[in-house]
């Protein structure tokens, strides 16, 4: 008997056959071929994803040695211990596609990739970790749980944990809110002041408007993005305008009104100069938060090196 | 009921403390799993001061705390922020400064193999509450004491550099182990209650289990040093205790009639 | 000089006058002659609000004695007594109608006006309270806001107040909620129990859906309704279910979702054969909500009688 | 400070315990303004209460209601709803059956009478807390003494059944005037020291003030009951309280380890 004669499919009959998986809302695994664009964009997206992940741990970071009750001090802890395990799925993910992790973290450190810009705002008091849980993490869900059906399986299949573990997240940020306005005038202060900070920048997550995004139709032929970032954000605003008021807190937003005929929310033009500035690496933190991921690999070098020699040196034995 | 919270606290902001020096890490570690793994360290000490802590305070033992901390603080906050320095009774081990990496490591090894020796006897104290505490401990300090040893082992046997940092680690944590087996008064009349275990019953495991490790790892065991009373239990604290408290406390003190 | 001579408008000129008052959206005042029907619609509709909020101390006020703790018993008597107070200033615009609050009173306990039938259901728990709160009075709420433009003065004046201290309401019955979230495990069951009972009737009380609801055309026509049923429950709905996110409850309803088009929340069907079991004075607690109320009217008679005579002999003195 | 403990909670209780009978007619008053009325007169007697409970409690004295309420619990609740009935210092006066509306209003009357003569006197006291807590009560108790005094003068100048009912109100109501006027031994301790006020020194004044009240409304003055030592101050009751207490404490109890 012969061996069968493999038949090698031509690159025409693979981009089909892809087109086909897409057309048909199934997904892509890491073995299946894919068009060179598809999986250099899907780097980029999950890379920045994961950058985005890491840089976040910092803000909320530096109140870990400082949070005022120690219950808070654990909810904060495991919080930030959820945000490095994102960090590691993501870049687990972006490596079934070919990239590596160490080349990716250099990316991040010399600024040829970017992260989330929001966390480039600073974090002034703790009323800021309960903000950042309900509207930072709220906007990101609001992101996120579309690419929970995202064409490509290791994706999609990360970000169904992240979004679980996020929504825990904003109602523990919620919580802590709630608990500041019953608290003392000057924790409701202290509320009402990170809520106008944070509320235009979490308004700025969802990227450029529809009419200034260039890559977003590409994103959603391919089934990577599913709404568009204007959907996304109107989504934000109509979920965060009722928790406002349940909480007593205003958004710093004149414009904001229930239009009365679809029943969602108008809001005021966004800053779009400030955002430009703030990701293109001129907001009030970039510098420090690179600096302090720059530090940690570079300071701890001589640890991975250990690392490395210890392993191959007892695989050689 | 006075003696059991005394000793509750000791434990306590063993834990604390420890847990305070570690997330100090939480966010410049050497890689995203060791931030995991240094972070669900820091939980679990932190979870064992809190119940140590509401145990003191349930036995009436709050110090000044209650002269600064308003009603609505409960007593592992009141015991945690509004305590001052010579209220604290830990160890020097856990307040010393944490170094680099290696010497991190090394702290870490030497106070979760300590902890873990006195927490495994506990397991069979006579006070309910103490017992079911170590017995959840017992665990998460086997995890803290082992992961540590595997740091201790790739740093020492790792390349000249790590094997020069290990051994400085090592010799600069090693004299804070003099303060870890003498027991204090309060911890003598437990033992007779068959409420708390006496530390020195602990040395020999303890240094046996240090010296098989760092051996492994190819550094120097240095001299013992000499037992002595703990002066950390006495309140007696070294310079690098204040500011730690500073940090950790700075926000809650501000704001004493605060709910969070 | 003789006195000008007094030109009595024709009833054609007052309608005239009224209508035009009407469509330029100002308000009729007491003293401003109006349409029997007008008026007449305007004094059930004002009793049937002045009753709810009476016989909606009770469900509450059962707790009153029993609040868990001193804060919380302290944040329930207030609110009782706000709703007291809710039901005296209505009585009152009801009154510069020419209506009479004994009278009004009477017919609520002989059964001839109605009240809002949410409250013929009972409080089991401690969570009930907060569920009144923040579904109820959230309902109420979105009922009661277009009210603060009625058409007529006292009205809508009234509401402006009553809106304001509900909404009050409203947020704390919502950290209720949330402190017991944060509370344990039997504490969180007996929250998701109290949402589960509660949800359904919120929505009822916005009336039957709009291809059945006689009344309404005439009432928004007048100014005196503003949106129709089934807009005010979708609103309600839209702004619930974020809220319910936030705190961690499920909402008792497999249909409810997010439509991507609208972006406005799908719900099931409502059982309006309930909805018209407790209309029509077969809910759980009608008969014992009524006999309170009459019960406090007749036991205490003699206290009114004494104050009557009281005030007689003095005034004749 | 265990005195001053002891002497807050006398006030506390009498207040809590009046609280909670007033509020037994939130719900079911002659008319709307006057569930206004009593939902007011007993916001601020729960207001008092709550004051002088946290400041019992910051004074130590706890009794035995730490021994069920979790320390999440703060002082107020743990006194109010974690002890029991032997453990209450309030009067008889406060909790007595409230009796029909007529009853209620004369208790309400000598109540708030005889709280605001000691309360007046007790804004001079050298306690800061006491005196600003006596400050604020001043204004509310005059209200509550003045509604009360209005409704007698209605009843008993209104129609003839309102008339003998409030006669029989007063007459039920009179001999628990019997407890108000003896210090006990703390409070004897404390007048020594410019903290409290003998209860003695308010006798003549409420006296005056009852009889004016009572004789405008055309009502007899009952004979005035000797004074004796107030059983309620040393923990001995009716059986009126245990009930009230059921109803007040059983939703807390059930749950000891919630927050709400």
């Amino acid at each position: 008997m012969s061996a069968p004669t493999a038949v090698r499919p031509t690159e025409d009959e693979l981009q089909a056959q892809f087109d086909a998986t897409i057309a048909a809302d199934r997904r892509i695994e890491p073995r299946d071929w894919m068009p060179e664009k598809y999986r250099a964009g899907l780097v980029r997206q999950i890379a920045q994803h994961a950058h985005s992940e890491i840089i976040g741990m910092q803000p909320e970071g530096d109140w870990l040695l400082k949070a005022p009750s120690l219950r808070r001090k654990a909810v904060l802890l495991a919080k930030v211990q959820d945000e490095a395990g994102h960090g590691m799925y993501l870049y687990s993910a972006a490596e079934t596609l070919g990239a590596d992790r160490a080349d990716l973290t250099d990316k991040l450190v010399n600024g040829k990739q970017k992260y989330s810009s929001i966390f480039n705002y600073p974090t002034l008091t703790y009323a800021d970790c309960g903000v950042i849980g309900w509207l930072v993490d709220g906007a990101a869900i609001c992101n996120q749980v579309p690419l929970c059906r995202s064409s490509y399986g290791p994706y999609a299949r990360a970000m169904i944990r992240v979004c679980k573990e996020e929504s825990f997240h904003q109602r523990q940020g919620y919580e802590l809110l709630m608990t500041m306005m019953r608290g003392t005038p000057e924790q409701r202060a202290m509320v009402q002041d990170a809520v106008d900070r944070w509320w235009w920048p979490s308004l700025m997550m969802f990227g450029p408007p529809d009419d200034d995004s260039p890559n977003s139709a590409q994103s959603m032929a391919w089934g990577v993005k599913r709404h568009s970032n204007d959907e996304l954000r109107q989504r934000f605003v109509d979920m965060s305008v009722p928790q406002a008021q349940a909480l007593g807190v205003t958004l710093p937003d004149p414009e904001l009104a229930l239009d009365e005929t679809t029943g969602r929310y108008r809001f005021g033009q966004i800053d779009w100069t400030e955002f430009k500035q703030v990701i293109s690496g001129n907001g009030p933190c970039n510098e420090e938060r690179i600096t302090r991921r720059r530090a940690a690999r570079d300071d701890n070098a001589w640890v991975t090196e250990a690392a490395t020699a210890y392993a191959a040196k007892h695989a050689a034995r | 009921p006075a003696d059991l919270g005394a000793y509750c606290l000791m434990l306590g902001d063993d834990a604390l403390v420890l847990c305070q020096r570690l997330t100090e890490w939480a966010t410049r570690a050497p890689e995203l799993e060791e931030e995991v793994a240094i972070a669900n360290c820091g939980l679990d000490l932190l979870g064992q001061a809190r119940l140590l802590l509401a145990r003191a305070g349930s036995c009436g033992v709050l110090g000044r705390s209650r002269e600064h901390a308003t009603d609505s603080i409960p007593d592992e906050d009141a015991l945690a922020y509004f305590r001052d320095p010579d209220e604290f009774v830990n160890h020097h081990l856990a307040e010393a400064d944490g170094g680099d990496f290696a010497q991190t490591m090394v702290r870490l090894l030497v106070a979760s193999t300590a902890r873990l020796a006195l927490v495994a006897h506990l397991r069979g104290s006579r006070d309910p509450v103490l017992s079911a505490i170590a017995a959840k401990g017992v665990p998460e300090l086997t995890y803290h004491r082992d992961h540590a040893a595997r740091w201790v082992l790739r740093l020492g046997d790792g390349t000249e550099e790590s094997h020069r940092r290990a051994q400085a680690g090592v010799d600069a944590v090693w004299p804070l182990t003099a303060d870890l087996f003498t027991a204090t008064d309060v911890e003598r009349r437990l033992v007779e209650q068959g409420v708390a275990v006496d530390p020195a019953d602990t040395r020999d495991e303890v240094r046996d289990v240090l010296t098989m490790v760092v051996e492994r790892a190819t550094l120097t065991v240095p001299d013992w040093p000499a037992d002595r009373p703990s002066p950390g239990r006495a309140g007696e604290h070294t310079d690098e205790l204040a500011p730690l408290l500073a940090t950790l406390q700075g926000l809650a003190r501000e704001h004493p009639a605060a709910t969070w």
